[in-house]
Order: structure tokens, then sequence, then C-alpha cells
């Protein structure tokens, strides 16, 4: 499998997730945001940070990058396509995916452990889990507060289009369990033909026992096969 | 130029000091080169009050790359590793705007360890704020929160350790200390120091606007009245360009392009070019007319004092100038030749085709005022705590009180602001001793920790100064890391009182000893005088922070205890020490007393022993004890873990309160497995350690014997509300 | 020429800045405060003197990036 | 009766976030550009018919919460 991780300005996700895929045997690139033809790739990635110091709204500058029109044909014609944090606010500001990430509820910056649940593993990025299985992930964004209108909610549920809800530790979904606001606890969600998937939760932060526990290596595993 | 008084005290500058200026010049200076000798011979640039005491540190030892002087501390952890370190106050700054002052700080210290060539891999910070029911207090801990992670998570660096205390001393001058810690090849470390006539001089970066002119100033001036003037000055912080120009810069220093970099801080374009010069023992010309400038018409006077941040200035080798160019244009940033140095080792300065100001090298470094100031030793307070005099309290409720009270609630409220794990090599996060972050790709790490104790140090000076360096190392051992050297940030009062300046004296003559003694040297640091409004000066509070090394990193030790029925032990004596302890002071309002007596002998054995314990795996967790006493220590160790405990009473009872308040230094606590208890003992025995056993984990509760029992839940609880309700 | 464009959010859109805002204001005791809503404000400067052409420029750099259409209102105003 | 508040940064004050909006528009090619800074924007209804009460009250609002008048100014409009 080859993948690409494209790098903007203020990305600094971009090194973790490279390491992640590494560690899965990816043979993966970093692209830098001003090129204009993007490497052949089975996967494309659009990592967590700040890009453009999240200046105007988070992925607003980003999603206007000369590299991004490539992104948006290579989803087009079937790419699989990962967001992370940022890379999940670009892709809504892209319109690769639909709806936004409004600020915390609770206005501040939160870094911590999550629970999310897996809704639905007949995905190219969730094969390897179980649905319903619940993953302690780490979230660390401000604006994480994810909003989309009825329609689209409708759509993403009888499509079976949500990846991940936040949850507590036996998965229950509740008020409680939602640490930044996201309507009906929504983690993360597919497009329509879902190969793409823009998460907040930080998977790549999950893949070594060592630092954390390794909850996020069956997402880079599922998309190896 | 003849100025009146007024100016020349208006920059900063006693009549006697402007008498030197003119003598060193023969003649007056003009305004701009006035403002230059302000900003260079404030306290902050010049270390005027503080040198004669700072050379008394030890500051080599064989893990010592580079001791202080230059932007930051560098020692040897092996393998062509180096860790690059240092720690900055960014006080009054902060006192003014939470927010932008805390963020610039930490961007300003990130600045002193990336132009050394390393890549910044952990930032901590010591903040102390006031007492919480003062008025400013709240919004002040609001924004310096948000300003440091708003700096720190943008530009993707793990904020992993730090502590946050409130104290009425601290009312009208908080304290925000940030300490940056980075990671560069042995071989690859870029120093300040220009070599070579005639070479380029570029400034890179942000552009320069109006941005904390004379902040250097202010740093150093008393707050009074109308403070509230100097308002118009903040800076703002802007990690996004940060970012950038740390990516620029570590790019540049792949080849042998840079002769010399040097960051803009205090006193900007000034200081940075002058330094740089000085050391090479040569002159600097700069073209003002080429500096690239944010607002329209700015002057000569405001463009070398500006503080603007986001800023470098670099002497590049010849032939280097368009690959270097090419670099910081692809990062969208300024890249100016704005100057280059001369045999004249003097300043020059051009704008308009006209030198408008030249000031010998020398006038403003080495020939800079230096002061003797008068200092009194201080007592040790021969206080005579009478405890049977005491109302009685249960120690239930002692410990309530203690662990719901502000400066010993959980901070998760604070750390959960702060992106920790970006990077992906945070070992142990906030909450443990010292944060662990693995060196990239590699089996070892290093652990960081900052402390400080303003109480001791100000009943007694030397035993303070000795208590945070041993409180420091201590910390490191605990997470299984041999100490290997520390930064240190000296916040004080008004130096030019004697009582103030013997606080000084006498802390840094126990720094001094407790580091001699631990091998444990000072690599970089930062003084802060001038703490404090109207004549009412803060409490001594010099901060100490430490880096140990890992060297294996199989299995990190942490507080969290790992199972029920494993033995407790605690190593060092317990005298029961109770002044100064936040016994007296939560419970009973008691805040005189002397400090506990430090014991460097004890101290570094029972750390040795630790270590060695932890190095041959024979310990399940570990945590120091420090204040609150032993009690408080063994309740974190629950708290994080869920894991009860069930203590005896102790065998040669002082008093029960004593025991388990009392704050005697040298002293950890120890999970260890009873297969192992054996042999812990017989290496206890021949080391001649002190250590007592104390009783068992178990589930759920936390019990010491006949005197209270406590559901862990509720104990978490109860350490949990501050914050969430403030 | 120089204009203001304003950006708030459409009226069906969680707002939960403005949100925390009112909950502030009230804790601080200003209880006739009825609702508060929060946004964005620009200040530009554009070299052009025909004051259509200027604000059909503007328009075109609302939509293009200042303005989430998804999910935000503009107006532009001559200062 | 409803507000509207303009909060801007002063006038010498680093805008990082306007800087980058001026770059990435320049970038999109709208050259005509010359200058560009962001501030926030509040809409605020409150429960006060006396207009000159009102404002007080808005003014109180500002000071307090909204404006950082360290490095902001302020602006109140009758809507
Ligand atoms: N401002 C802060 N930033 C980051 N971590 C903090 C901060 N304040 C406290 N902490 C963390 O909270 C924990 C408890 O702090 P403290 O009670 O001061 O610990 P100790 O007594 O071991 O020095 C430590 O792990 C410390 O790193
Ligand atoms: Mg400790």
């Amino acid at each position: 499998m080859r993948s690409s991780v494209i790098v903007f300005p203020g990305s600094n996700c971009d090194r973790d997730i490279a390491v992640a895929l590494e560690k899965m045997q990816f043979k993966n690139q970093m692209v830098w945001h001003k090129e204009t033809i993007l490497p052949k790739s089975d996967l494309i990635v659009i990592p967590g940070g700040f890009s453009y110091g999240d200046y105007l709204r988070s992925g607003a500058i980003a999603g206007k990058s000369l590299i991004i029109e490539e992104v948006i044909k290579a989803a087009n014609s079937g790419c699989l396509i990962l967001g992370v944090c940022n890379g999940f606010q670009i892709l809504t500001e892209t319109g690769l995916l639909k709806g936004t990430l409004l600020r915390n509820k609770n206005l501040k910056f939160i870094n911590k452990d999550v629970n999310i649940k897996v809704m639905n593993n007949h995905t190219r990025f969730t094969s390897k889990y179980e649905t319903d299985q619940v993953l302690k992930i780490n979230i660390a964004h401000n604006e994480g507060n994810y909003f989309t209108d009825q329609k689209h909610l409708e759509e993403l549920k009888n499509q079976n289009l949500i990846g991940f809800k936040y949850c507590d530790d036996k998965g229950n979904i509740n008020d409680e369990a939602n640490p930044n606001g996201a309507i009906e606890n929504i983690a993360g969600i597919f497009n329509k033909n879902k190969n793409i998937l823009g998460m907040m939760p930080h998977p790549e932060r999950m893949i070594d026992k060592l630092i954390s526990n390794n909850d996020g290596l069956n997402l880079f595993s599922s998309l190896l096969n | 130029m003849k100025f009146e008084e007024k100016i020349i005290q208006k920059h900063g500058l006693k009549s006697e000091e402007y008498k030197s200026i003119q003598k060193l010049l023969k003649r007056d200076p003009n305004l701009l080169e006035l403002g230059i000798f302000s900003a260079m011979w404030n306290e902050h640039c010049s270390y005027k009050s503080s040198r004669i005491h700072l050379k008394k540190l030890p500051t080599k030892g064989k893990q010592v790359i580079q001791g202080p002087g230059e932007n930051a501390g560098v020692i040897d952890i092996g393998d062509n590793d180096a860790i690059v370190f240092k720690i900055e106050s960014h006080n009054h700054p902060s006192y003014i705007e939470p927010y932008q002052g805390a963020a610039t700080g930490v961007g300003g210290i990130l600045r002193d360890v990336f132009t050394m060539g390393a890549r910044p891999i952990a930032l901590l910070n010591s903040l102390h704020f006031g007492s919480p029911s003062h008025p400013k207090t709240k919004s002040l801990l609001n924004g310096v929160i948000s300003g440091i992670g708003g700096y720190g998570n943008c530009i993707g660096i793990p904020t992993v350790a730090g502590e946050t205390k409130f104290n009425d001393t601290y009312n009208e001058n908080i304290l925000v200390n940030a300490m940056a810690v980075g990671h560069a090849k042995k071989n690859k470390i870029f120093y300040s120091k220009a070599k070579g006539l005639n070479k380029a001089v570029v400034y890179v970066g942000s552009k320069t606007g109006r941005d904390g002119i004379h902040g250097a100033s202010m740093a150093s001036a008393e707050f009074d009245e109308n403070s509230e003037e100097k308002k118009p000055t903040v800076q703002v912080g802007d990690p996004f360009t940060e970012k950038l120009l740390l990516e620029a810069c570590l790019e540049l220093m792949k080849d042998d392009s840079i002769i010399a970099i040097q960051d803009m801080g205090a006193a900007g374009l000034t200081s940075s070019s002058v330094e740089m010069a000085s050391k090479g023992n040569l002159g600097v010309e700069l073209d003002l007319d080429k500096v690239p400038c944010r607002e329209e018409n700015m002057t000569p006077y405001e463009m070398m004092l500006s503080e603007s941040q986001e800023r470098m200035l670099i002497i590049l080798e010849d032939g280097k100038k368009e690959k270097a160019r090419k670099i910081f244009e692809k990062w969208d940033l300024d890249f100016v030749v704005i100057g280059k140095t001369t045999n004249t080792n003097n300043l020059t300065l051009k704008f308009n085709n006209k030198i408008e100001g030249e000031i010998p090298i020398e006038a403003l470094s080495s020939k800079a005022p230096i002061y003797n100031r008068k200092w009194i030793k201080k007592k040790l307070p021969n206080t005579k705590l009478e405890t049977k005099k005491l109302k009685k309290i249960k120690i239930e409720d002692a410990l309530v009180k203690i662990l719901s009270s502000p400066n010993y609630s959980n901070k998760s409220w604070i750390t959960s602001q702060y992106d920790q794990m970006v990077m992906g090599d945070t070992v142990q996060r906030s909450g443990s001793d010292a944060a662990i972050i693995r060196i990239h790709k590699k089996e070892k790490a290093i652990a960081v920790s900052v402390d400080s104790s303003a109480n001791y140090c100000k009943s007694h000076p030397i035993t303070g100064g000795k208590q945070i360096v041993c409180e420091n190392w201590r910390n490191l051992i605990s997470v299984g890391a041999k100490p290997l050297a520390i930064t240190n940030c000296l916040n004080f009062g008004n130096p030019e009182i004697k009582e103030i300046m013997g606080e000084f004296a006498e802390c840094l003559e126990g720094i001094k000893e407790a580091c001699e003694f631990l091998n444990f040297p000072v690599v970089s640091g930062n003084v802060s005088f001038y703490n404090g409004t109207n004549k009412k000066n803060i409490y001594p509070t010099p901060v100490i922070g430490g880096v140990g090394l890992i060297n294996k990193l199989s299995k990190p030790i942490d507080l969290k205890f790992k199972k029920e029925k494993s033995c407790i032990i605690i190593i060092g004596k317990t005298f029961g020490h109770l002044e100064l302890s936040s016994y007296l002071r939560e419970n009973y309002s008691i805040i005189d007393g002397k400090p506990p007596k430090v014991n460097l002998v004890n101290e570094k054995n029972n750390g040795e022993i630790v270590l060695d314990l932890i190095n041959k795996d024979l310990i399940l967790s570990a945590h120091d004890v420090s204040s609150g006493g032993v009690i408080i220590a063994l309740s974190e160790m629950s708290m994080q873990s869920e894991i009860g405990v069930k203590i005896e009473r102790p065998k040669k009872l002082i008093d029960i309160n004593e025991f388990f308040f009392g704050e005697d230094q040298g002293r950890y606590i120890l999970e260890i497995d009873q297969k192992n208890l054996d042999k812990i003992e017989k290496m206890f025995n021949n080391n001649n350690i002190y250590y007592e056993k104390i009783g068992f984990t178990q589930k759920k509760y936390f019990e010491i014997e006949n005197q209270l029992k406590i559901d862990i839940n509720d104990l978490f609880k109860i350490n949990n509300q501050w914050y969430n309700n403030y | 020429m120089k204009f203001s464009v304003t950006v708030t959010l459409k009226k069906d859109v969680l707002d939960p800045q403005g949100k925390a805002v009112l909950n502030t204001l009230n804790n601080l005791g200003m209880n006739s405060l009825k609702n508060i809503r929060q946004g964005k404000f620009f200040e530009i400067e554009v070299n052009e003197d025909n004051q259509e052409k200027a604000v059909k420029k503007i328009k075109d750099m609302c939509e293009k990036l200042l303005v989430n259409l998804i999910i935000e209102d503009y107006k532009i105003n001559k200062l």
C-alpha cells in the first residue's frame, strides 16, 4: 500500500501519522501543500495540527491549497482518504465531507483519552474492529464540536455513515461522555461512498503500549486489506 | 544631546549610570543610543545585580556540553544525542495581559532552544498566582493557562509538566515561568559567537512592529499605579509563524551555512546583534532601512527596541545566501540581509544613508555596570511549635482539607488544556513526579520536572535553596531517571533592598551547595528581579527545572500502585517536621516557622538506592514525599491507581499527625512485591538506608488502622472539585 | 476604498461561543441580557475606486474564503 | 433592543490572523487587496427600552468580558 501525507504550514501531527503508517508497512511519502502533483497513492492522509494557525476557521485556509484540487480528484476516483482532527476540519472545508466543526462547548482546548464506539465495521477503515467495539483514543482539539443540518444527519444515520461516536467505557452514548458537544456524540463520519473518513480522535497516538495503548492500530491495518 | 533627568529615568537609568555612559562614549548619547543603553544595561539583559552571585554556581560536569552563557544549556545523553534546555520568566507581561504574556513567554523560550539547533520536544511551566479570593486571580489563571496551551498546542510541542501554586504574596505580581527542552545532535549545535569580517547579518522571521518597545526595561521595573500606562506595549504571539520559523531554521541547520545565530528576545535587534558581535570580538553594522517593518514610519529607535516576536538574526557563511533565502521563502518568512560584521568593534546603525548611532560593543556588554549590592543574612527562625497546644482535629478532616485546597487539588482542569501527546513520544504525562519523553525512535528517554518552595525560601533561604534542588532531584529519581543537570529561574523582589538581595544571595548559596553535592550542575537560567509592587516584594521564588536520563525504557516507573497486597515502604527518616507544613497552613493558618532540615548525604544515598532498585526492576511504583507529607503522597498513589492502602500505626510513634503530615526531606514511598522484600531489605541494610514498612495495598479503601477509612472514589471527588467549582 | 464585512452564524446553527458568553454574562449579574450571538468582523481595504467593482471583489473574497456559506451569512458595508 | 458590537485590534497590535488571511487572498489571485484586519462581532439583545440605559449595559459587558481593552477597541451600534 502506498500512502501520502499532505503537509501544510502548521501541520504538526504529520510526523506522528507517518510513524504509524511506516510501522504498518505502508510505503509513505510526505507531500508539501504547494505541490501540484500527487504521487500515486492508495491512501491519502490529511494530518492533525494547526494548518495556518487555525486562523479564520480551522481548516479554511488549508482547504484552498493547490494540492487540495488533486486530493478532490483522487477522492472522486475512489482513493481512500483519512482526515484526522485538523484533517477532518479541512475535509469539511473542502466539501468532501459535509457539516462543520464548531468550537468545543466549554470553549477550551481539550486533550484527553476518550472512549469511542465503532458504529460500522463494514468499511475499508474499520473492518478489523467489531461493530460496537469501544476504543480508548486521545483527542486534542479546540473545534471538535461536529454540527450538521437535520437532513444530512438523517442521511448519516440511514446510510450508516457515522464512523465513531463518543461513549463511556461501557459503550453508553450519553451527554456525559460527549467531550465537545458534537451532535449525537459524533466523533467521525464517512462520505457516501465510504472512501473518505474524517475523525477528531487521533488513532496515530494509540499505536504503542509504551506511550498509550494500541487501539488505533487496527484502523491502519484495516486499510491494508 | 542633553537629556532631562526625567527622560533618563524613564529609560530606567540611574544618574550615575548615565554618567558612565557619557564617559564610555566620551560624549552625550543621542536618543537612539540612550534607548540602546537602557535596553542593554537594565537588569534583565545585563544581570548587573546578580552576576557576581551567579558566578558561584557549579556549571561543569562530564555531562555538560554548554553551560550558562548561551541561549540555552546543553547536556550529553550519549550516542551523539544532546539535550538543550532553559527556563525563562514572563511575569510582568503576563500580569498585564495574561493570554499574550504567557503565550509569548512560551514562544520566547522555544526560540532559545531551537536557535541552538535543537528540535523542541517538551514544554514545562511553573505558575504562581495570588490568593484565589483575590479579584484578579481567576482571570489571570484562565488567561495564562489558555495562553500557554494556545502557543504550545498550535506549534505542536507537548506541554508535559509544571506546577501551579496560589499564595497572597503574588496578588499583584504573578509568576509565569516557561521551560523548553529540545533534542539535538551533539555534533550539530549552533552558537551565538560571530566569526569573520564582512559576513552577512541576516534578519529572518516576522516583521518588526511597535510591540513591546521597552519590554526589557519594563521587566526590570517595579509596578506602580502607573503601570496601566505601560499597556500598549503588549506583544502578541503568533505560534503559527513560530512553527514556520522553527522548521525553516532546522532545515537551514542541516548544512554549514550558519556561523552564528541568535533569537531576538528581550531588547530584540539590539541585544541579538550586540551579543553576537561581543562574543566574537567584532563590530556590527546594520542598515536599518532594510529592516522589514510591519508599520509605516518606524524610527530607528523603535526598530532597535521593538520586541516583536518570532524573529531571528543569523550570521551567514559566504556564498550561502541564495540557498538560505530559498528555504525561508518556502516557509513564507522574511529573509533580508540587514548588515555585516566589521572590525570596528562598534555597533553602527545607518538609516537614510546616515549614521544614526555608533556605540562601542564593549560599552554595551563587558563594560555594562556590575553591582555588588548590599545584602544581609537571614537567621533560622527560632519558632518553637507547641503541637500540644493546637486544637485537636481528626486526621481525616485534615486530609480532606488539604486535598480539597487549591494548592493540592488535581490539576487536570489545567493539563487537559495542553496537548501532552503530540510528537508521539510522551511516555508519562502530567500527574507524575516527572514527565518522561522518549528520544524519538530510540529506547532511551529523558525525565523532566520543575519545582519551587517559596515558603521555605522565605523562611530560610539557604535551606530553601537546597531543598528545591533536592526536591527536583527526587522527582527525577522517582521515575527512574538519573538526574543530569538543571536550569533555574530566580524570581525575586527588588534587589536594591538588602533583605531581598540577601534572600537572593542565600538561596543561591543553597542551590550551589546542593548542586555541588549531588553533581547536578546548572547549565542555564534566568533572573527576574523587581517582582512586587510599591515596596511589597514577593517571597523569594527560585524555580528549578531538572533533566534526567533513563537509559533503558523497557518499563517506565510511575506513582500508581500496581496491585493489591504489595508492601509499602518509606525510605528516609520521618521526624515529623510540621513547621511550614501544609498541615498547619491549611488547617490552622499558621504560616511561620522554619523549613525542614536538608541532609544532603541522606538525600544522595536514598536517591541512589531508589534508582538502583528501579534499575534492577525491584519496585512496582515510587513517589517522593514532598509538601503534605506521607499521607498526601500515599493518597496520590491511591487516587491515580484506584488501589487502596492499609497503613499500620507506626511503631515508634511521635504523634500521629506529625508522622503523617510532617514534611521531612529525602523520603520516598515505594511499592514492593512481597516476594522481593527480603532482597530489598538486605540492600537497605548493606547501604545503611533508613526505611520503614508501613503497610500494604488493598482494594478500594484508603485506610489508616483505627484512624480513617475512606473510599478512594470519595477521595478522588474531594481532590477534583476545586478547579471545576472555581 | 474601505469596507467592513460582518459574518454571523445562520439562525439554526448552534453557537457554542455565544451561548457560553451569555452564561458568563448572566453569572456576572447582567440579567437584562436577552440574547447574544458571536460572529466575525473584517475591515478590508481594496485598491479600487469604483464602488460597484470593489463590492464585487469583496463578495468574491467572502465566498471564496472568508465565509463558510454552509453555516454563515455575511454583510458588506462601506466604511 | 438590539445592538451590534464590533471589536477590533488596536492599531499597532499584531494581527496574525489578518496577516494569514491577507496572504491567502493574495495567493488566490485577489491582488487588489490592500489590507485586511480581523475582529469580532456581537449581536446583543437586551431587555431594556431606554436606549441610554441599554448602551450603558452593553458598555459594561464589553469592558467586563467581551473586549480585551489592553489590545482591543470596540464600537457599539444600534441595530
Ligand atoms: N501548570 C502546569 N502545567 C503542566 N502540568 C502541571 C501544571 N501544574 C501542575 N502540573 C502537574 O500536576 C502534577 C501535580 O503537581 P504538583 O502537586 O506540583 O506535583 P509535585 O508535588 O510532584 O511537584 C504534576 O505532574 C505536574 O507536572
Ligand atoms: Mg513529586
